[in-house]
């Protein structure tokens, strides 16, 4: 049996936010008299983390501790409007929504404030440990929690805000193309190392090694989450998955996690990932939103790898075994490529 | 039609009962016939249970160990009695699968699955119908599509002289674990170094787990190397039709056959 | 529809419900006990995320007959946690982020407690083994294996067994 | 394992915010290892009542008759859901943001399209029974010849699909059978190219596969509303599908999710609430409609099959000169979002390099297959696929360090792309040198020294003279405007659904104003020119106004 190790390149960027905008969302926050803040929404956590982004968002923007604020996801009654979580959307839009919302209500809270300390609301700041104080003057402050107490029950005044975020509807150009698809890209670049059994066409992915620019990293282990779980799923899109074996014949369409294959927990290989952030302009606080683009780079990375490690070219996905074989077989065998 | 159970202690009325009926199922660890229930199979409407102990028997007999056809591959990985197929029994689904999963229940398993019985077709075993005399396996499985289905006491399998006689791959594309794209089991006695009474089976190559005679006859009285299993492997695949499935065409597992035969008769652990 | 009297023990307790016939115990826990930590993910036996303990041992809840755990004992990810106090496994899987959208984490925590229970430290392969029926589509198991690996080392796999 | 590199673009940060860039712990993580996160099945109900669907066994066939006189006497069975009780059984999801053609029934009426497309429903007292009347209903179909090939359901005399769309292409701006791109002359700068690399690639139709299979929970609520618990991803989508489908004002349901497992794009499309909805409006009790792991993996959509042709036009040097796409998306029987998918992957072109040559045509085919709709990645990932595994070739053709090759194309910040706006915040040149560095492959001190800030712009930022055509006009028989559904009578949208006309207050500034990136004069048109970018709302050829 002969394993042939092979190196493969690809790089990528990945347009931000809904293609083409159009699609706003919406945000609510509001305080208890004793300043802890819920935010309320229309949007979808489905794994990515929107409640945990969101919340950290509303924190920042408000200047007060992250225990301090909850976010409640998609209940029609209480959440304003939202497209979704979709289209990488859902960290650019939302969270700029949350942004606008926070800033609103902190507008009231600091004005509260000031009443309370007898100062003009443009000379407070918050210190987002719950406390605010005149700029330079730590000493006359006031706690977050008796701002908003005050607000409610002697000023009458609600800490609340609005927030929408929308990106305006682009014009498409039917003879040209032009357009404004998108507002910001994230970016990627990824070395794979494989081998490739020239006998069987079996593919083991060996080591995969990463730079991802994903704006500013709002939450870096939530960044870890989706860049390991996004290349294992690149890696399965490449190797493993497909609906039709044999596309595009319908026949022998899987209809279970045994004939459907994924990597299992025993095909999984070293990842080393480095995270660039260059923030975004208009992503909430630079953030951009890894989530969808973090398997792109994987296929193209491994296609070329299998080139590199036995000099067929399989240009249709996903490189079963078979594939392979059919192609050394048409090759006549394995001709290694040069290695960089 | 709603599903009813039945559960017997013999396993004589529970025979009784399947044969009665042609819309009852034999429920033997649940593998098949719950996923058929959930799923709203309409070929059956009535699950027929035994509690029989003697269904979950491992007990050594002369030279074999007859195996209860309810015991599960976890059963046969903790046996000292069947220590022989704890590698095949531990390929066999994950360990959730193994719990329940039985031998019974492999022996009418449709490919992909069956990599048991290719096992236990490689070792000779013989399979013991309720209250019926012992069949040859092969003989059984080639009857197991066409004739009514008769519910398994067990299965005696006789024991290799030698452990390192017997040998096992699973190939699959999912690590650990993962649905055959085929099995090979070969039990490989040797005399002065030279294989006498070779027996080569595959699973997920056909409907159900086959005999490779070819490669049997073309190992008899040859060494286990390069040049003595030649022969062998230029035969893999000689009466052998696989099947075309989700995970792999017929032409993939021509051509895989002989390598995986290749790795396992000169002991190619990868 | 002929509904049959089942008693066993969940978590500690004696559970005793009515359940139809050939009704499978995922469905039986969910809305005849009103545990709802075990998940359905595919009735097929290939998901895992149904994963509960029977007498110690994993069990995928879709494939099993309810009334086949006559006074057996059952574990779920619902009776993990001792009051506030979590399981080794779960700080693990929190403190690991091993965990995105948490729909299979059930089934995990319960395939790898009926590793730890047995096996109190684990190879990563021993770890890798007792995972393989259990799909994850978020994490890419990784942060999973390490979290299980991690409870272990912590002595998890003794404290609670 | 993941280091963060602050070294890169530190000036561009401020790194000493208070909760922005910590590694806070998920507000979800707790319910998820105690299991108590609340998914939608997580709700249990009193005589909560099930729906199952039969489903067409035939790619393509004429729906004779449907006879469920045997299914309605099973026991169990509440009732038999059929085309004729859904109140506008006709939708194309991206009507909620104003464009597309309803093409898509929620349950088939005169014919099936796909193996797998729902006929009749029905709603019983347990699952199996549900199952069992299925299996009662019996269906006289009239099959048809089907096409399962991009390619081949373009040709003259195809199978047609759709009966929306009759020439198996969705129609683009009322007048183009496919999304055209068009920037400067690539005709001619292939002519002078040194060599010409061409490639075919084939993305596979993949599955979301979340380990939660798609569905919803209806039950009537007070004040004669509904509530629903979902999956959904978008539940804004599908609150406004159901109540466009089911003809109920939006506030009369009452939706609730949020708590998804696993979603991937494949929770989008709104195909359980309003099902199960109707299952509620029509027996007064709570009704559970979720997919079962068959259902999920070949009727839920998939992301679909993408074929993309690339020529390329490069000089000895490495410089690419110019790039051509034709691409096919295979939609499967109804549009879904693939449409939309498609200006999506045309903005994206030719990937993340200054090329001053680019054109391409993509074409949204329909086929006799599961519809496709968004999956991670959607509209990108097959053609990046395309793009890097075309550019290794280059590479090898030229006998160039495929890294440098990338390097010496990249764009940077500043230069003009394809699709007419300036590139900004651009990173691809660090992310190359960085993981270059990482996994000691070796590139020259030139590539090295590159910065994604410098060198761009100048010429760079020019638009070229551009060659445009007006190949693919949409064929006459099309069924744009030929065929109109009815607007539902009772239904209009509410304002959440159409793009709000005002602009909101304090936003973060948008880099790409049009004013600052006015299209060029265009060169001499064969058809009369139309003002540069007409309304995206239009590209389906349906505004609503």
């Amino acid at each position: 049996m002969t394993i042939h190790r092979g190196r493969g390149f690809a790089a990528i960027n990945y347009p931000i936010g809904m293609n083409l905008g159009g699609d706003p969302s919406q945000a609510l926050v509001h305080s208890n008299p004793d300043g802890k803040f819920m935010v309320a929404l229309s949007s979808i956590d489905l794994g990515q983390g929107m409640k945990s982004v969101t919340r950290q968002i509303a924190a920042e923007t408000l200047g007060i501790p992250v225990e301090d604020v909850y976010v409640d996801t998609a209940d029609s009654d209480t959440g304003p409007h939202c497209m979704g979580s979709f289209a990488s959307r859902g960290t650019h839009r939302v969270g700029n929504a949350v942004i606008a919302a926070a800033t609103e209500a902190r507008a009231v809270m600091m004005e509260a404030a000031a009443e309370e300390l007898e100062v003009n609301a443009e000379d407070l700041v918050t210190d987002g440990k719950g406390n605010i104080h005149v700029k330079g003057a730590p000493s006359k402050s006031i706690t977050t929690a008796a701002a908003c107490n005050a607000a409610q029950f002697k000023q009458g005044k609600t800490v609340s805000g609005r927030g929408i975020f929308l990106v305006p509807l682009s014009d498409v150009d039917p003879e040209t193309g032009e357009m404004t698809p998108v507002t910001c890209f994230a970016h990627a670049a990824m070395i794979v190392d494989i081998d490739v059994d020239d006998e069987t066409g079996e593919v083991n992915v060996v080591e995969m090694n990463s730079c991802y620019e994903v704006g500013r990293a709002l939450n870096p282990r939530l960044v870890e989450q989706q860049l390991v779980g996004g290349a294992w799923m690149g890696m399965s899109h490449t190797l493993w998955e497909t609906t039709e074996p044999y596309y595009p014949d319908r026949s022998h369409g899987p209809v279970d996690f045994n004939d459907y294959v994924m990597p299992g927990p025993g095909d999984i290989a070293p990842h080393h990932i480095s995270v660039l952030e260059r923030p975004a302009p208009d992503g909430p606080f630079g953030g951009k939103g890894p989530g969808e683009m973090c398997a792109n780079p994987v296929l193209p990375a491994v296609t070329n790898a299998v080139f590199n490690a036995v000099g067929v070219r399989i240009d249709d996905l996903p490189i079963t075994p078979e594939k392979i074989l059919r192609a050394l077989a048409a090759q006549g065998g394995a001709r290694p490529q040069p290695k960089w | 039609m709603p599903v009813s159970v039945r559960t017997f202690q013999g396993a004589e009325e529970a025979e009784r009962a399947l044969a009665a009926s042609r819309t009852a199922r034999y429920f033997g660890g649940g593998t098949l016939v719950m996923r058929a229930v959930n799923a709203g199979d309409q070929a059956f409407d009535t699950i027929v249970r035994a509690t029989d102990p003697r269904l979950r028997q491992i007990q050594l007999q002369g030279d074999s160990v007859v195996i209860g056809a309810g015991v599960t591959m976890a059963q046969i990985i903790a046996s000292r009695d069947a220590a022989f197929l704890a590698p095949v029994a531990k390929v066999i689904g994950g360990p959730a699968i193994r719990t329940v999963a039985t031998v019974g229940g492999n022996l009418f398993a449709a490919s992909p699955y069956g990599d048991f019985a290719a096992a236990l077709l490689a070792l000779d075993a013989k399979v013991m119908p309720v209250g019926g005399a012992p069949v040859p396996i092969g003989d059984f499985l080639d009857a197991r599509d066409r004739e009514p289905r008769r519910l398994v006491l067990s299965v005696i399998v006789p024991r290799p002289r030698d452990s390192r006689a017997f040998r096992f791959v699973k190939v699959s594309r999912v690590k650990p674990k993962g649905v055959a794209v085929l099995s090979i089991a070969a039990l490989l006695p040797t005399n002065g170094g030279r294989v006498s009474g070779a027996r080569v089976a595959y699973g997920a190559m056909g409907g159900r787990p086959v005999r490779a005679l070819a490669v049997e006859q073309a190992l008899e009285g040859r060494t286990l190397d390069e040049q003595g299993i030649a022969p062998a492997l230029s035969a893999a695949t000689d009466g052998i039709n696989p099947q075309t499935d989700a995970l792999a065409s017929e032409w993939y597992r021509r051509q895989v056959a002989p390598v995986h035969l290749k790795r396992l008769l000169l002991d190619q652990r990868r | 529809m002929t509904r049959k009297p089942l008693q066993f023990q969940l978590n500690g307790s004696g559970k005793a419900i009515f359940v139809e016939e050939g009704q499978n115990l995922l469905e039986a826990l969910r809305r005849g006990v009103g545990d709802l930590s075990p998940k359905y993910g595919c009735g097929q036996g290939t998901c895992g995320t149904c994963t509960v303990l029977i007498d110690g041992e994993p069990h995928l809840s879709c494939l099993t007959l309810a009334e086949t755990v006559e006074n057996r004992a059952i574990e779920t990810t619902a009776g993990l946690a001792m009051g506030p106090q979590l399981h080794p496994l779960q700080q693990a899987f929190m403190d690991g982020f091993a965990a995105q959208c948490g729909y299979c984490t059930p089934g995990m925590l319960m395939a790898a407690k009926a590793l730890l229970d047995r096996n109190p430290s684990p190879t990563r392969e021993e770890v890798v083994e007792a995972i393989s029926g259990n799909i994850c589509r978020c994490t890419g198991y990784e942060p999973i294996i390490a979290a299980i690996l991690a409870a272990a080392a912590s002595g998890g796999g003794r404290r609670y067994a | 394992m993941i280091e963060f590199r602050k070294e890169y673009f530190a000036d561009e940060r401020d790194d000493t915010l208070n909760e922005i860039g910590k590694p806070t712990q998920r507000q979800d993580m707790l319910g998820h290892v105690t299991g108590r996160s609340p998914f939608f099945d997580d709700h249990l109900f009193d005589g909560l009542l099930h729906l199952k669907c039969l489903r067409s066994p035939h790619h393509h066939a004429r729906i004779r008759s449907v006879d469920t006189s045997e299914a309605e006497r099973m026991p169990g069975v509440r009732r038999i859901i059929r085309a004729r009780d859904v109140p506008h059984n006709l939708n194309t999801l991206l009507s909620l943001m104003g464009f597309g053609l309803d093409d898509e029934p929620m349950l088939a009426d005169k014919k099936v399209a796909y193996v797998g497309e729902p006929v009749v429903a029905v709603v019983a007292e347990s699952e199996r029974q549900a199952y069992d009347a299925v299996a009662k209903i019996r269906v006289d179909y009239d099959v048809l010849p089907h096409v399962l090939d991009v390619e081949e359901a373009l040709k003259p005399g195809a199978p047609s699909v759709n009966p929306t769309y009759p020439a198996n292409t969705f129609t683009y701006h009322e007048k183009y059978d496919h999304q055209k791109l068009r920037f400067g002359d690539v005709e001619a700068a292939l002519r002078q190219a040194d060599h010409v690399v061409e490639g075919r690639y084939q993305m596979s139709p993949i599955e979301q596969a979340p380990t939660e299979t798609c569905g919803a929970i209806a039950a009537p609520e007070t004040n004669n509303r509904y509530v629903v618990y979902t999956s959904t991803q978008a539940l804004f989508f599908s609150l406004g599908t159901a109540a466009k489908i089911l003809k109920l004002s939006s506030n009369r349901m009452h939706f609730i999710g949020g708590t998804v497992g696993g979603g991937f794009g494949g929770k989008v499309d709104s195909i359980h609430e309003p099902m199960a909805i109707l299952g509620c409006m029509l027996t007064g009790r709570p009704v559970k409609f979720i997919w079962n792991r068959e259902e999920e993996m070949q009727v839920g959509a998939p992301r679909g099959a993408e074929r993309w042709y690339i020529t390329d036009g490069v000089m000895n040097d490495g410089r690419i000169v110019a790039r051509k796409f034709t691409g096919y998306f295979d939609s499967g029987a109804y549009t879904r979002l693939s449409s939309y998918a498609i200006i999506k992957s045309v903005g994206h072109l030719p990937g993340p390099y200054t090329i001053p040559n680019v054109s391409a045509d993509v074409y949204c085919v329909f086929t006799n297959r599961t519809p496709a709709t968004a999956m991670r990645g959607f509209g990108i990932t097959g053609v990046d696929f395309a793009i890097e595994t075309h550019m290794d070739k280059v590479a090898h053709r030229v006998k160039m360090n495929p890294i440098e090759l990338r390097l010496k194309n990249a764009y940077l910040d500043g230069d003009m792309k394809a699709h007419r706006r300036l590139a900004k915040n651009t990173a691809l040149v660090e992310c190359c040198q960085v993981v270059a560095e990482k996994a000691k492959w070796s590139i020259g001190p030139e590539y090295r020294a590159m910065s994604s800030l410098k060198g761009g712009g100048g010429e760079r930022a020019a638009i070229p003279h551009t060659i445009i055509d007006n190949r693919g006009l949409a064929r006459p028989a099309s069924g744009l405007g030929s065929y109109q559904p009815p607007p539902a009578p009772g239904y209009t949208p509410t304002p959440a659904y159409t793009p709000p006309s005002y602009s909101p207050e304090p936003l973060p500034v948008r880099p790409y104003e049009p004013a600052q990136a006015a299209p060029p004069p265009a060169a001499p048109s064969p058809t009369t020119p139309r003002p540069a970018g007409n309304r995206f709302s239009s590209i389906s050829g349906l505004r609503r106004r």
